[in-house]
């Protein structure tokens, strides 16, 4: 079963690559993004999945983030329709390919036990969506594709060096090394500290480049804001939440060997920084798509900020990821949306979206309100969780920061949204005549209703993910 | 509640008949003291009766305000008056706070009186009653602020057990707090009544004159109660300085009446001499002489509470 | 029973915009529809909370709520319950008034929005004051912050609305993000997300709490210096939300504060003087900021800040009468401050509305563009002088009974032997008479100038009076002004009930009605009522019509006076305003007599927020630039963004031990 | 043996040295193709006893980082024309100098680590990590893409080094997964690298700053 997961959407790329219709291969990827759902919701219900020896297994971290990873797959692969739909000349199939081939490494993240095999698909990601990003063929996408492509690839390498002094820990301990998370979780204890340590330290700055946590974050703003609204969704509120999960495998073992200080105090120290880098540089932001991008970074900062504070925090961390991405989905698609019809994405050109485009602009009004913690939004709760748990856990100083940073974050955010939707319609409204139609607005609207219900109602299902995940983090400490 | 007794019968008569009386002793101070015989003590009266004798015109800019603002500004002060013990006698109608409604009583007459005179639309009676904002909205925390040592000396919230039977023996234990305090409601009723150093309601010098200038546009019966109105504020008014200066009380109740109105045209002397000793203030500094009031009965305040 | 009533309200109130969103751009139905589920929903929870304010027992129930900490515990006690009423009072009015002055068939862009979120604004704000429980009061609370800012950007083509929108959200957000702290620290000293009076705590964390709820309900509620965003806020929105804003939305800034010190019984000394120092500079800076604009609505929503100002000296000496154990205090204190809030309500709302009417009949908001309007708009003139008067507190109206509370509560706070005390209400009582003088002259002088006179411009020519959809709801609410002016005792156990509430400690022998001369304010307002009355009948026999000549206006013998030559609203002001120009630097420009024939010249000048443009905005303009200067950071250069990671690299290495 | 695999790291290092300080592109690719051989060589030898599994890796990585990748690489370079790398951002004197420092920094902290036994007094760690901070080096000191993308591939090697450590622990098929997406990888580069030479007539990585803040 668990190897279906990731069997399937491959099977789906090869499809892809050998349909021989350009105009017919974009329906293939809701199909196989509806297959996929099915298939992860099937696995959600059973108390087990495994696979290949053991070395996949759907643990309680990866069922949640399956599960946000494959409803975010699905919508962004109706949007993908209608988005490739515009673009009939222009040849798809490497693109529909590499999304399926995308999806699929991202399942296998989740599903890895061997921190090798993780290292693998994760790279095998950036890879996947290097022809993605560089869809639009234009010299700017071009750069943003080689440098997401080059500091993508010397953060991963940095990751498997960062893996190696993890196996070498154990080496040092007396014990047969394996990259197994279950044998490293058990052997904990005994494992050797300077290396542990020394190996979270390099793991972090390696996954943490692909996370997007500053000062390795720099290649977000130029690929999310090059890339097509719908790889920027599925890079946001995909591939970062897999690289999250990968820094969590780790922050598991350092907190199974009874040492989880110093990781959890480079996870507050490196989340608020991201969030106060988020802060300075989406302040007068002109280009929306690239404020987008730095938001990411800001959230990819709460979310390590959140598992830094513990306790609660990491509940509310493991929340924050499920709203987080399908906030950013709503953002995302909203703001491509905007873009396409304006043909521009600078607050220069881009203004009264509301008038042009009523629908994605008001998506992109209320996935800003979303995506700043506003209640009834779900984020509200995650963040008021992180909040609370650092102010009961005495962190006044990180609380005050923390929520300075969070005005800061809502003021330049706010400026840059505001501009965009509101007042008149600039001349650029009228470059191009796209309209709102079903399949670019039905994700985003589906989007901002999870995330709407999650701020007013967390249904049991998906609280019993959520907590499982965190608990399964806080276990053994 | 003492409201129909023989002393309230006298209280209301007392209120309606005596103000004009002080505006005729102030011009006659003043005509003596400028070496004049001056017109007859009771020539208000023959005014008031001249002008409701006459016709009335009206601007044809103006509407019900402008017609409104004589009647608000009688039935405001002939209401206050009741609040206010005349001499030894206690005021009809006493409660706790109705200090408050006192002096916003008088608010709500100069809201009516103001906006009467922009409805004419004339830019002197404009003028006037933006002077006549400005400083009245100065001279009410003065106001308050005399009223607040009253207050804290005599540890009640009313005017009638303010002023009432224990005043004489406070003369004896506060008495320099009170001066202070006497000094500062005078301020504030000769800025509250536009006299001098205020206003001269004796030129009629459009520019210089603050409620003169307001009423410009009245005539006949209107002008007169508005005339009436004013005596009568400045008698309400008075009647707490006068009740503060001379806190006697004798057994026998005409004595003590004698005593009151005897203490109004000694009051009304006063400020004839004022008049005619001292000269208009300049518009700029008559916030100065206000907070200076202010400043009084602050200090009064921070004597009682050494 | 009640409390299903009022849940029935709020959901009814909540949808009543969600039929006509469905409903094409022309169709007018939904306009109607809405207005009547509003009128039926606020007809339900008035009912409910009706019954809870008289019957003086509170009603609570709680239900699972599937969100971590969350609750959903809703509890309707007397304080909830006078928030309530004020709620469904004036939101419907402002629905019936709607239908005329924001028709759909004239704003088909916006007017099913606007309903849509005027319903959920109103949902919100009862939810918020019923909620007992943190999260789900902060939903609400968010709810209503986020609905009122799509209200106030309703015309958000407009480049001043969408400003004025930003600042509120900036704002807005701010004061959420305090009160996300303060709750948090209110977990942590209560130990459940449940209202509660927390048990012993450590002074810092209830100073902190106390610190974070005045900044964070400060900043709805428009306390100086934190009103920054009400001004223009209030100004852009449509006037029937406005009214709901200023009326009611503001006072949920107060709701929150009045429910949080109730939390503590023994609060310390300098909270309730911070409190009164902020009521004080609230009311004082406001009402001098109001005398100096020329927007009418704008000076209306600084009237809101001076409003709020007298609430919170009503707060403030109710919170240093507990922390001094004089129950006469807390009651006059309280019962003052929440009175006011109705009256406020009740009054504000009546003023815009009516500013509205003029707005919709002249198209300006400048004052000095209006003139001599009560002749073709005799209704909305009537209701603006009963609002004014209201709002100047001078009897016989409703303003006049809250001020007077809190009067007495300062001047009995005079009484007591605690210097803290009685400097409070020496500087109290002076400041709130200042207050109540300038209001006075800026009333007169926006009444004056609107309304009194000959027209400024050609606007006024057009004007027609509001038709009768605009006038009922101003009619209701002057009633509701002259029935709380003139019977004020009918609504003491009301009040009584909610200051129960607020201090238990007090629930035994102080009635407002022993403190208060509420019945003898019936007499005067009366007797003053009769006495106008009489001299009404007076005057107009005097000056009966045989007796009357008509004229213009006597100008010392000038024979053509003409509209131009009346005095302006920024002249009446001009005097005040230089008496404050310390706070409010007013910008003048005028015009240099350069040559002997000078040319034409215009003279203008302008009282802008200090606050908001001379520091407000600067600063974050100020930070904005320091942020760019940090650009330099991210040129584009891919080496030096590889140097970035290696550096990090490096430095975590070197700090891991 | 643990002295042919010293003499094998020395050389590595050495190799590390010449493309720090050689200018011309061949021979920079050259030697990291060299590198790579070597480290096939070192695979095998690091391995104590002899089986199949280590001689395919070692036959796989040599292949791969020895002769496709710099085939690839000398092919994406005939394409787009170009010998030589430009002047660096810092010279090639102080690229030598902070490659020293480097290796000098990389001994210090590996004397940090505790070594296993077996690996004690071996230079496998301080070679790994002075490798890995030359490719770091030349990636952000040099302006052409190709070179890039051997700094790319001499990062790569250093941690293969480390993995020589620890054969034991990487199952064979991670550690093809692993050399198939470096093949992948540096294949996509060499497209883009063909891509950035046709859009921007150059293959200076200085000039691609277009998108900035």
């Amino acid at each position: 079963m668990a190897v279906a997961l990731v069997l399937v959407p491959l099977l789906f790329a090869l499809a892809a690559l050998a349909i021989p219709s350009n105009r017919l291969r974009p329906w293939l990827v809701p199909v196989g993004g509806s297959v996929h759902l099915v298939l992860v919701l099937w696995a959600l219900t059973q108390p087990h999945v495994s696979g290949l020896g053991g070395w996949l297994v759907v643990d309680s971290v990866a069922r949640l983030v399956l599960a946000l990873t494959s409803v975010l797959f699905f919508l962004c692969s109706i949007y993908a329709r209608g988005y490739l739909a515009l673009y009939p000349d222009r040849s798809n199939r490497i693109f529909c390919a590499c999304m399926f081939a995308f999806i699929a490494m991202l399942t296998l993240i989740a599903e890895a036990q061997h921190l090798g095999l993780m290292w693998v698909a994760i790279e095998t990601t950036t890879l996947a969506s290097a022809p993605m990003l560089y869809f639009q063929r234009s010299p700017r996408s071009l750069e943003a594709t080689w440098k997401y492509l080059l500091i993508g690839s010397v953060g991963i390498a940095l990751a498997l060096l960062g893996s190696l002094f993890l196996a070498y820990s154990e080496l040092r301990g007396g014990l047969q090394p394996s990259l197994l998370l279950g044998d490293l979780i058990a052997d904990a204890p005994r494992l050797s500290k300077p290396w542990l340590r020394s190996a979270f330290v390099i793991l972090f700055v390696g996954y943490g480049t692909k996370m997007g946590l500053a000062p390795m974050h720099t290649w977000k703003p130029d690929a999310y804001g090059e890339a097509p609204g719908l790889v920027g969704t599925l890079l946001a509120g995909g591939l970062t939440n897999c690289a999250f999960l990968a820094i969590l495998r780790f922050y598991k073992i350092c907190s199974a060997s009874g040492d989880p200080r110093f990781a959890q105090e480079l996870m507050i120290v490196v989340g608020l920084f991201s969030m106060a880098v988020a802060g300075v540089f989406m302040a007068r932001q002109k280009d929306f798509k690239r404020m987008l991008a730095y938001s990411s970074v800001e959230h990819m900062g709460i979310l390590v900020l959140g598992v830094g504070i513990g306790g609660a925090g990491v509940f509310g961390s493991m929340l924050h990821m499920l709203n987080n991405g399908l906030a950013k989905g709503v953002l995302f698609l909203s703001a491509a949306n905007i873009h396409r019809a304006y043909a521009s994405k600078t607050t220069d050109e881009v203004r009264g979206a509301l008038h042009r485009l009523p629908v994605s602009a008001a998506l992109l009004l209320a996935g800003f309100f979303a995506i700043t913690g506003s209640p009834p939004f779900g984020l509200f709760l995650s963040e008021f969780t992180i909040l609370s748990a650092a102010i009961s856990g005495a962190h006044y100083a990180i609380a005050g920061v923390f929520l300075l940073l969070l005005v800061v974050i809502f003021t330049g955010m706010g400026a840059t949204v505001l501009t965009v939707v509101q007042g008149k319609p600039s001349p650029n409204a009228s470059a191009t005549t796209l309209r709102d139609d079903f399949s670019s607005v039905m994700p985003g609207i589906v989007l901002i209703g999870l995330v709407l219900m999650l701020g007013v109602y967390i249904p049991g299902p998906v609280n019993a993910l959520v907590r499982d995940a965190a608990l399964a983090l806080e276990a053994g400490r | 509640m003492p409201l129909f007794t023989i002393d309230t019968v006298i209280h209301v008569l007392v209120v309606v008949m005596l103000p004009p009386l002080l505006l005729g002793v102030i011009t006659k101070t003043k005509a003596l003291v400028a070496g004049r015989v001056g017109a007859p003590f009771f020539q208000p009266y023959y005014d008031l009766f001249k002008l409701l004798r006459k016709g009335t015109v009206y601007s044809t800019t103006t509407g019900w305000v402008f017609r409104a603002s004589p009647v608000v500004g009688i039935a405001t002060a002939f209401l206050a008056s009741f609040l206010v013990p005349l001499g030894h006698h206690a005021a009809p109608l006493s409660f706790a706070g109705d200090l408050i409604l006192f002096a916003y009583l008088f608010g709500l007459a100069r809201f009516f009186t103001v906006c009467a005179a922009l409805d004419t639309g004339s830019a002197f009676e404009g003028m006037g009653a933006a002077r006549e904002a400005t400083f009245s909205s100065l001279a009410e925390p003065a106001l308050f602020l005399g009223l607040l040592v009253l207050v804290k000396r005599s540890a009640s919230l009313s005017l009638g057990t303010m002023l009432g039977s224990g005043l004489s023996a406070e003369w004896l234990g506060a008495g320099a707090s009170l001066v202070l305090v006497l000094v500062s409601l005078f301020i504030v009723l000769l800025a509250e009544n536009c006299r001098i150093p205020f206003d001269d309601p004796n030129t009629h010098l459009e520019l210089t004159m603050i409620h003169e200038v307001m009423v410009l546009d009245h005539s006949g019966p209107a002008f007169g109660m508005i005339l009436y109105g004013a005596a009568m504020k400045l008698f309400v008014l008075g009647a707490i300085i006068v009740r503060l200066a001379l806190p006697f009380d004798t057994a026998n109740p005409w004595i003590d009446w004698g005593v009151f109105v005897g203490g109004m045209i000694a009051l009304s002397v006063v400020i004839g001499m004022v008049e005619s000793a001292m000269a208009r203030l300049r518009l700029n500094q008559v916030p100065s002489l206000l907070v200076a009031a202010c400043l009084l009965s602050g200090f009064s305040i921070i004597l009682l509470a050494r | 029973m009640n409390e299903a009533l009022i849940l029935v309200g709020i959901v009814l109130v909540g949808t009543s915009g969600l039929p006509g969103a469905f409903l094409s751009r022309q169709s007018a139905v939904g306009e109607r529809v809405a207005a009547v589920l509003m009128v039926v929903g606020s007809t339900c929870g008035i009912a409910g909370a009706g019954a809870v304010a008289l019957a003086a027992r509170l009603t609570d129930f709680s239900l699972p709520w599937a969100v971590p900490g969350g609750e959903l515990a809703v509890r309707i006690d007397g304080i909830a319950a006078m928030f309530l009423l004020q709620i469904f009072l004036i939101a419907p009015l402002g629905s019936i008034y709607g239908l005329r002055y924001w028709k759909q068939s004239e704003h088909p862009d916006n007017g099913r929005k606007l309903r849509l979120f005027f319903g959920v604004l109103t949902a919100a704000l009862a939810l918020l004051v019923i909620a007992h429980n943190s999260l789900l009061f902060l939903l609400g609370w968010e709810t209503m912050a986020l609905a009122a800012f799509v209200l106030i950007t309703t015309e958000d083509t407009d480049e001043e609305v969408h400003a004025a929108g930003f600042v509120y959200i900036v704002a807005t957000r701010v004061g959420t993000l305090c009160l996300f702290a303060m709750f948090a620290l209110l977990h942590v000293a209560a130990g459940s997300w449940t209202f509660a009076a927390p048990s012993a705590m450590a002074p810092s964390l209830a100073n902190t709490i106390f610190v974070l709820a005045v900044v964070g309900f400060g900043l709805k509620a428009g306390m100086m210096p934190m009103h920054v965003w009400l001004p223009g806020a209030h100004a852009n929105a449509p006037s029937h939300v406005s009214a709901l804003m200023s009326g009611v939305l503001i006072k949920s800034g107060i709701y929150g504060l009045v429910r949080v010190c109730s939390f503590f019984e023994h609060p310390p000394l300098w909270w309730g003087v911070t409190l009164l120092v902020l009521g004080i500079v609230s009311g004082v800076l406001g009402v001098a900021f109001a005398i100096g604009q020329h927007d009418m609505k704008r000076l209306l929503a600084y009237h809101s800040v001076e409003n709020i100002g007298i609430i919170t000296i009503g707060i403030a000496i109710a919170v240093i009468g507990r922390s001094l154990e004089q129950p006469e205090l807390v009651v006059l204190g309280i019962t003052g401050a929440l009175l006011h809030v109705w009256n406020h309500g009740l009054f504000k709302a009546l003023l815009f509305l009516s500013a509205g009417a003029v707005l919709h009949a002249t198209g300006t908001r400048e004052i000095d563009q209006l003139g001599g309007l009560a002749k073709k708009m005799p209704w909305t003139a009537l209701a603006f002088v009963i609002g004014a008067v209201a709002i100047c507190g001078l009897p016989p109206l409703n303003g006049f009974v809250s001020e007077l509370l809190v009067y007495l509560a300062l001047f009995r706070s005079m009484l007591l032997a605690s210097p803290g005390a009685w400097i409070a209400g020496a500087f109290g009582a002076p400041a709130l008479a200042l207050i109540g003088g300038l209001a006075l002259a800026c009333f007169a002088k926006v009444f004056s100038t609107v309304f009194l006179g000959s027209a400024r411009s050609d606007r006024v020519d057009h004007a027609h009076e509001a038709g009768a959809l605009m006038i009922a709801p101003m009619a209701i609410l002057a009633a509701c002004c002259a029935f709380i002016g003139l019977v004020p005792s009918a609504i003491a156990p009301i009040l009584d009930h909610a200051a129960r509430i607020w201090a238990p400690e007090t629930s035994h022998g102080v009635p407002l009605g022993s403190l208060a001369p509420l019945s003898l304010l019936s007499v005067t307002g009366f007797a003053l009522v009769t006495l106008l009355a009489l001299g009404g009948v007076l005057i107009a026999r005097l000056t009966g019509p045989s007796r009357v000549r008509r004229s213009v206006t006597w100008d010392c013998g000038y024979a053509a006076p003409s509209s131009h030559m009346q005095y302006t609203a920024s002249s009446f002001a001009d005097s005040l305003v230089r008496l404050f120009s310390w706070a409010l630097r007013p910008e003048q420009r005028s015009p240099s007599l350069a040559s002997p024939f000078p040319r034409t010249a215009s003279f203008s000048s302008h009282v802008p927020d200090t606050f908001l443009d001379r520091a407000i905005l600067p600063t974050l303009r100020g930070i904005g630039r320091g942020f760019v200067w940090f650009r330099w950071a991210q040129r584009g250069n891919v080496h030096v963004y590889l140097l970035y990671i290696l550096a990090t690299l490096l430095l975590t290495l070197l700090v891991r031990r | 043996m643990s002295d042919a695999v010293d003499a094998l790291l020395v050389t590595v290092l050495l190799l590390n040295f010449f493309v720090l300080g050689t200018s011309r592109l061949r021979a920079v690719i050259n030697a990291t193709a060299l590198q790579g051989i070597l480290l096939g060589v070192l695979a095998v030898l690091a391995h104590h006893e002899f089986s199949v599994r280590p001689i395919l890796i070692a036959l796989g990585a040599a292949s791969i980082k020895g002769f496709v990748i710099p085939w690839l690489l000398l092919r994406a370079m005939r394409d787009v024309a170009i010998r030589r790398e430009v002047e660096p951002f810092i010279g090639y004197i102080p690229s030598l100098f902070a490659g020293a420092v480097a290796t000098g920094l990389a001994i210090v902290f590996a004397a940090t680590l505790p070594l296993a036994d077996e690996h004690v007094g071996s230079l496998l760690v301080p070679a790994s990590l002075a490798t890995v901070l030359t490719g770091f080096i030349v990636l952000t000191t040099r302006r052409k893409a190709i070179t890039q993308v051997a700094g790319y591939l001499i990062l790569e090697n250093g941690i293969f080094i480390m993995g020589l450590t620890l054969v034991e622990a990487i199952p064979f098929l991670v550690e093809v997964g692993v050399l198939l997406d470096l093949l992948v990888g540096i294949f996509i580069m060499g497209i883009m690298i063909y891509q950035i030479n046709r859009e921007f007539a150059s293959l200076d990585t200085a000039q691609l700053t277009h998108l900035r803040e």
